[in-house]
């Protein structure tokens, strides 16, 4: 069967809700509206104003009170309408979320779930286009997590649902109407994916392709064309930002020994430096070329289309950027 | 403000006609606070606002080519293409845009009155934003400062009774945003949809913001299309709500019957007028259409204003981008 | 209250004789909010504060013990050790703390209402800040969403008339902090000073807030003690005004005389109940200087509740830490 | 003569002021109390209210007003009591201050100097301690400046004011009392040191140890030990995080062969993984060590001694990890 993210991220909430009656939704337009993009269609009308709560234009007021019924026992899940809002809140995430049960020495839990659409849109220009990925992964206490299909949509939101932590999970705008098909496994009403693994899309010798979100349809279209140059690409969806499966991405470099990490977000101390980092540390001796990067480019995003386009990743540049680590 | 109507208008075909991309906030309805505002002040006044801008550009000046080319991604564009809907700015006239993160535009009002105060060159600066925006707490933080400054601010509240889909009730315990300001702050309401209602507001109030420091300013009008393209803008309120207002308030039909009542005008005067409008509205979107797109090195200029010759990172490890110095 | 007293001012010498680092925030001077807020309350109900914390958290049942050990960085303290005199908690009569970020423990606060109110336990959250937190805009979010929502919140504004070197004027435009909610919340003023007239607040706020939703308390107090240990407290107010409020309106005095003039304690048995204080105190300081230093495996405890195997970074590549699963 | 890098940050502005009128200073206790670190000493005597002002503890509200006034013309500095609070104005900073000259194609212009202490101090707890410097340089639009030593504090924080562009000048709580040696020439009034440029402060020729603010002392410190074992080290100190100067860390890489990363920030997505990530990217093929960092622990800062002290770098650390990757 097909299920497009929409689906898979509404279907997770509506079946945890049912699950377990501290989890609730809030959020700007998630009731009434039914979303700015329709991920809580229907939420409202099932499970009533207690559960799915609309809130004013105020992020930082919500998410300290999301964050505050998590202190006390309760499960929200609090939608960015997109996470270029969350900047507003993002004091709350990091120093109240991520940081208290460390504090507490273990007293203080949070088990929170802040998500909503991350990274460049279309046409919406600089302030509205912004990816957090690396930001909130670069914090111990929080666990960012950052779906490709509709198995991971599904699979990972539920999982982070039932998580004791706060977790920060990454949307893609583009990607919430895409059908992704869909084993009879993932319709289960317990299936969760594992929070901290990596999984391997296609398996492959030659170089390692690793991404998280949109990028990993891109690094598999790139496979497939590669393929037909007779390059082999293992290509890896991160799936968990933190922790990061370091094993997951050694293994897999060892046996390619090439890894090029692919990101819409910006180059400087992004994911993909991050993943440089980790194939050195890891498996340096293994190298048959210098690990490299594809991301944004280092400007604030245009608005016209022609810019725009030029500011983002294509699978053009991945293959690109293989060929020429093939020395092709 | 038939020409801003028009022109919103004719955005909203070009955007359905898929001309305009990404996010594209209309103004129609709303038009007299813009207008009557512009009646009262002068360009060395500050003026920002929220995404919903297009009005607000023409009225500091702006063409409705550079709104069109713009909306278009064109270097022609307000923005030269690199702002599109949300973010036009009209620096020469002050205008500072063109906001897209809600709330935001508000402290950053109240620092260009905070300018002019320190500057002492008599402006004032209006800093606006919607019934939505105002519980964001930046707003009281700005209150707080704009009177314990005595900065020469007016806070304009267009209230439009909607916040995407939520009514202004359910997002504000308190929805009389005038008196928002508490202790802090005095505040005024006022028919956004009389122009000439407008026009005396902003007259009395930037003598008095200059005089006795901030004041907010409440605007009571209503916007005809949705929040945004993607909304229908019908499912949070009834059709006849919005007929109502259109038949009853419509500032244009308020000005138009004003000046038929008082003899001001013929209607054929007024056709006429119409008729030139439609057709600098058409012929702006043919130029918009014909214009360029923005060359493919603008991608890297305005980073900063002093590039320092910093090498930049494009897409792939093989592109480096030397900035000039 | 005078075992609070007892205990800030022991903090401060062993602040001053090197025991205690960092960040030290006394209590002295508002012991009576304290006091007479856990009076009216139950430990059902949720408190959450600032990181002017010692005194709130032996409120809710900590011992000094705890605090002192906690100061000192040992594992016996409030938080075992990784908190600090900002962060003390005791989760199991929820208190959530001793927050660091001026304002951010509002919204907390009020989520911990929403969280009371949702269970319907009939419990109720005190959110605890300053005159200087005050003009923070997530505290006006608070307001407006628990007035919306009717949550079971009692903002307490702790108003002891500076926030660090600021005098509550020179901060706030309107310091009347119990008028800050506007139209959108009541609140009432209350001697913070008086043990029985903070009793009395409380104990008609927790009614209030369960069946009319939030209210604001403002306190009026004091602190003696600079606003933290590198702050003489002394430069932006004169001696003389805090010696005149240590003789007119300090609250372990207002007590003693209240009892002496009721003839409800005799001064014997006040003296020995000071001695007793002052052994537990002592007692404490010995017990806390004896406590041990967290085990330095610590270091990778409670970054998650659920770790997950995660492996982690150490300060060298070299060193990666495997955490549980 | 020898300067504090107090009196370097202090007569810095003081001569910006003097220099320029339209130059003046916003935050949290920077005029009657003069600094909460006293950085600000004598400045409200000299130049008055109007241009020195107490603001309430409000950072979302100043940042906006200070970005605000920039915008219309008015060079502000706005200063942090410590960086940890800049997240709740962290919108402004990003979405208002850093993509405006970009999103308005060069019309609006934004000359602000965001200061304060960042990172960890001594016995303040997790969130009094993050360092925001990964963070911050990843954003195109901002400049990123991080002085070292009282020469830097004064030629980077006079270069930044006089910038018109917005700046982040990261400062160190720990250092402000520490005095340096300066120069004649640092006395001038208009001594200014270039942004983008990063500086050898030692000149070495077995490993390059690259590291900013504090950590260039301690570079410095495991350099003078490391030279009585016979490694020569060379110390860059990068003064400036964004432009960061891929060309210095090239050439002095070229050179040694070897770089060492050291910060005290966490790991992930850090200003290490970047310093790697660019000696991968320009000269893999010089290397004769996978390139390494050394960072703060990655967990939430604790506050009881011991552990503080085992989650940050130390001399020794940075001792040890050299002489790993000299194969000693
Ligand atoms: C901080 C932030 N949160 C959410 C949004 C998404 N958003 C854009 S406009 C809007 C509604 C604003 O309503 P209002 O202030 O009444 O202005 P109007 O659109 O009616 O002019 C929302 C929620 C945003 N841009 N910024
Ligand atoms: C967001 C933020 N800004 C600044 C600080 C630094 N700071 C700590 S306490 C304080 C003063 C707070 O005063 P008040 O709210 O009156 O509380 P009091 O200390 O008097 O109890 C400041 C500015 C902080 N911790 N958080
Ligand atoms: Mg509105
Ligand atoms: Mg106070």
């Amino acid at each position: 069967t097909q299920m497009t993210i929409r689906d898979a991220l509404n279907s997770a909430m509506d079946e945890e809700m049912a699950r377990d009656e501290t989890v609730f939704i809030m959020g700007e337009e998630v009731a009434e509206y039914q979303g700015a993009y329709k991920i809580t269609r229907g939420l409202l009308q099932k499970y009533g104003p207690k559960r799915v709560k609309d809130t004013p234009i105020t992020e930082a007021g919500f998410t300290g009170i999301g964050v505050g019924a998590a202190f006390q026992g309760l499960r929200p899940i609090v939608e960015f309408m997109t996470f270029n809002f969350s900047m507003q809140a993002i004091d709350q995430i990091v120093n109240s979320a991520a940081k208290h049960h460390y504090m507490s020495s273990g007293a203080v839990t949070c088990p929170i779930v802040f998500r909503g659409a991350n990274g460049a849109a279309a046409g919406v220009a600089a302030q509205h286009s912004q990816c957090f990925a690396a930001w909130y992964s670069s914090v111990p206490g929080l666990k960012v997590l950052a779906p490709y299909d509709s198995e991971d949509a599904r699979g990972l939101l539920k999982a982070a649902i039932r998580d004791p932590d706060p977790v920060v999970f990454l949307e893609n705008e583009i990607l919430y109407g895409e059908p992704f098909p869909v084993d009879e496994a993932v319709l289960d009403k317990d299936f969760v994916v594992p929070i901290g693994k990596a999984k391997i899309m296609r398996s492959g010798s030659d170089i390692t392709l690793v991404g998280f979100g949109k990028m990993v349809g891109y690094n598999l279209k790139a496979a497939e064309l590669l393929e037909q140059e007779g390059i082999s690409a293992e290509v890896l969806n991160l799936r968990s930002l933190k922790p990061i499966d370091r094993d997951a991405i050694a293994a897999s470099v060892r046996k390619t020994h090439r890894v090029l990490s692919v990101e819409e977000g910006w180059p400087q101390s992004g994911v993909g430096s991050e993943i440089i980092s980790i194939a050195i540390e890891e498996c340096f001796d293994d190298l048959d070329a210098p690990p490299e990067r594809v991301t944004g480019a280092e400007v604030p995003m245009p608005y016209a289309q022609n810019l725009e386009a030029a500011a983002l990743p294509t699978v053009e540049h991945v293959v690109a950027a293989v060929k020429r680590m093939m020395g092709k | 403000m038939y020409r801003l109507r028009r022109m919103e208008i004719s955005a909203d075909m070009l955007y359905k006609a898929k001309q305009i991309r990404g996010f594209c906030h209309l103004y129609d309805g709303q038009e007299a606070v813009v207008v009557g505002m512009e009646a009262a002040l002068e360009q060395s006044d500050s003026v920002i606002t929220s995404y919903r801008d297009h009005a607000h550009f023409v009225g500091r000046g702006g063409t409705v080519l550079e709104v069109f080319a713009e909306l278009m991604g064109r270097v022609e564009g307000a923005s030269k293409g690199k702002g599109g809907s949300m973010h036009m700015y009209r620096r020469q006239a002050n205008f500072f845009g063109g906001q897209g993160i809600v709330g935001a535009q508000v402290p950053l009002g109240a620092g260009l009155a905070l300018a002019h105060q320190f500057r002492g060159d008599g402006g004032v600066a209006v800093t606006m934003y919607g019934d939505g925006a105002a519980q964001q707490g930046q707003i009281f933080e700005s209150f707080n400062m704009a009177a314990l400054w005595d900065l020469p601010c007016i806070f304009v509240c267009e209230n439009n009774h909607y916040g995407m889909g939520t009514a202004e009730w359910r997002a504000a315990k308190s929805p009389a945003f005038y008196t928002r300001g508490g202790d802090t702050m005095p505040g005024m309401s006022c028919d956004g949809m009389d122009v000439l209602a407008v026009k005396q507001a902003f007259a009395f109030a930037k003598q008095y913001v200059l005089e006795k420091g901030p004041l907010i300013l409440e605007m009571d009008t209503y916007r005809y299309h949705g929040h945004s393209m993607s909304d229908p803008g019908s499912t949070y309120r009834t059709r006849d709500e919005i007929s109502g207002i259109r038949a009853k308030r419509d500032p244009i039909e308020r000005v138009r019957q004003l000046l038929a009542a008082n003899g001001l005008a013929e209607s054929s005067e007024l056709k006429a007028i119409e008729r030139e409008v439609k057709g600098e509205i058409d012929g702006a979107i043919d130029d918009a259409k014909a214009a360029r797109l923005p060359a493919d090195e603008e991608l890297w200029t305005n980073i900063w204003r002093a590039p320092l010759g910093a090498t930049m990172r494009g897409i792939e490890s093989s592109h480096k981008q030397r900035l000039p110095s």
